[in-house]
């Protein structure tokens, strides 16, 4: 990047200053350091910022555009040689010559940084100076699924087969029903008391379900004309609607 | 340690590819690579590396008794899809039973992964050929399915009568086992 | 030979990258890593290839003296910058380091692609925030730094002792150059 600013003829008609070459005032600022000294602890501060004014000064002088903080830097550093040859101010915190050391500090950093870079760089590198395995098998992970299923899983399984694959079979519920068959069987069981005319509900069953009873109930009636039929009882009514007697034949 | 095989070694090495005798004396510029192979191969006798010779190309390997060791087995717990356990459930309680037979006796066909996946896990195993027509590979159970599922013999497995006084033969019940796991229904849909 | 250092010796040959300790037990499944792994050390003392260790990572690497014979071109694997070569040792001497700070040592604004680079060489990563006004993010060196150039850990940095012992190191005492008179900069600055 560089442009070596001492070897610059300053004030040659010809000459192209390009400030772009440098990475701002601190890096100008240490290039000027180091030409003076190679031990940054031991530079004079007060020639650096005679040295950094008047190469400033110079490109000016070729009327380059010359950034701000170029300028900044300049006024800062004209100011702090002002600070540093005027009488002590015992007041001022902190001092100018501790802003010198921390600038003289600033540098040092900075050029320590690129020497540790440079270090760096040239430390034997992989893929440059060493080189790891050319082809490596590599190594591999290979997942395993590890099956879970409990005994429960299993005979359930099992189960659902069977049931799936039985045949067909219907069941029904048992449900509050009295068959034919019974009401006839019971009907006919209690026609031995029925001597006199008696009301059919009589014959029914004593139940608190009142579909049984419905059931029992027209089970009964269907059963009573079979009866009837058989010729084993008497059915009558007196009028649509009034209750069904029955006698014993 | 000799220079020429120190420079072999590190070219071997370093190469991505198998290299020629001619190849390797070009990159260390010396005559003599032979003997040096030579030697090379006697120092990595016996060690985890060792070099060795591919139709006139030189390369270093890794010791082929130790190839397990670079592929590294991680367990993950899955669950059993209900396809695969109902597969299962059918050859321990039919066993010696074919491909056949299972699909007869869960009324679904069964996909090609399924009996794998028992297999691979260690449950089922091949048990022969029945005589016959087609002469069908039969499917048996292993010890490990008898040790993983707690059963001393297939003897202990419930019978029928078991499985009906535990409602797990009642039709109507079928939808509690549906709700037992969403995921492996889902899974046997993938499967099948 | 040792049956452990054979197989670690097999494991890192094979590894495409460097392996801590715990990655190694797990591909050899034992205990006594750490004392196989010195052994093993040993015995490719002086050879073409050596052991190294780097930010606790192990790797087989060819020997720094036969670089001569292994390079293929001049050319550098990744050519840096000055730009990019200064803030690669600003993070890794003063990590965690900010933005700001980077730019502060180095006296001038680093460009967007600096670090961008850094990382995409994978030398260089976030490492969170700094607690305090606009938490600023930090960045730090990563272990592929180290073992790209050659570092046993941070402390084999060059120089960092030395640069510490100096203060060089120490947090950078910010706005020296607000130090002075604000007023009298300005007043200065039109007069120029």
């Amino acid at each position: 990047m560089g442009v070596e600013p001492l070897d610059f003829p300053v004030g040659s008609d010809e000459l192209t200053l390009n400030l772009d070459g440098w990475e701002g005032p601190l890096d100008l600022l240490l290039s000027l350091a180091r030409a003076q000294k190679v031990d940054l602890a031991q530079i004079s501060i007060l020639e650096l910022v005679d040295q950094y004014t008047t190469y400033i000064a110079g490109a000016r002088a070729l009327k380059l555009e010359i950034a701000a903080d170029y300028l900044v830097m300049a006024a800062w550093l004209a100011y702090l040689k002002s600070c540093l040859l005027l009488p002590k101010d015992p007041q001022a915190d902190p001092s100018p010559e501790e802003v010198a050391l921390r600038l003289q500090m600033r540098l040092q950093r900075l050029d320590a940084m690129r020497e540790t870079g440079a270090r760096l760089l040239g430390r034997d590198r992989v893929g440059r100076d060493v080189f790891v395995r050319g082809a490596p098998e590599g190594l591999r992970l290979v997942r395993k699924s590890a099956w879970q299923a409990s005994a429960f899983d299993l005979f359930a399984a099992y189960g659902i087969v069977k049931a799936r694959t039985q045949p067909p079979m219907h069941v029904v519920h048992a449900r509050s029903v009295m068959t034919l068959d019974e009401a006839i069987e019971r009907v006919s069981r209690m026609l031995g008391l029925a001597i006199e005319w008696l009301d059919i509900e009589a014959f029914l069953p004593v139940t608190d379900d009142p579909l049984f009873r419905r059931s029992a109930l027209a089970s009964s009636f269907v059963a009573a004309l079979e009866l009837a039929r058989r010729g084993r009882l008497d059915i009558a009514q007196e009028e649509p609607f009034a209750p069904l007697k029955v006698r014993s034949a | 340690m000799d220079e020429l095989v120190r420079a072999i070694e590190a070219t071997l090495f370093a190469s991505a590819t198998p290299l020629s005798v001619e190849e390797i004396a070009e990159h260390v510029g010396e005559a003599g690579v032979e003997v040096a192979l030579g030697k090379l191969a006697v120092d990595y006798e016996g060690r985890g590396i060792e070099l060795v010779e591919r139709g006139g190309r030189w390369h270093f390997q890794t010791a082929p008794d130790l190839a397990h060791l670079l592929r590294r087995t991680r367990e993950e717990p899955r669950r059993l899809s209900r396809a695969a356990t109902e597969t299962l459930a059918i050859v321990a309680y039919h066993e010696p039973v074919s491909r056949a037979e299972i699909e007869a006796i869960r009324g679904v066909q069964i996909s090609k992964g399924t009996l794998d996946v028992l297999m691979e896990a260690g449950w089922v195993r091949t048990a022969g050929r029945r005589e016959g027509p087609g002469r069908p590979l039969l499917y048996a159970t292993t010890p490990e399915f008898l040790t993983h599922f707690g059963l001393s013999s297939r003897r202990d497995l419930p019978g029928i009568d078991d499985l009906k006084a535990a409602g797990l033969l009642d039709p109507l019940d079928e939808g509690i086992f549906q709700a037992l796991n969403q995921e492996q229904l889902e899974s046997e849909e993938q499967e099948d």
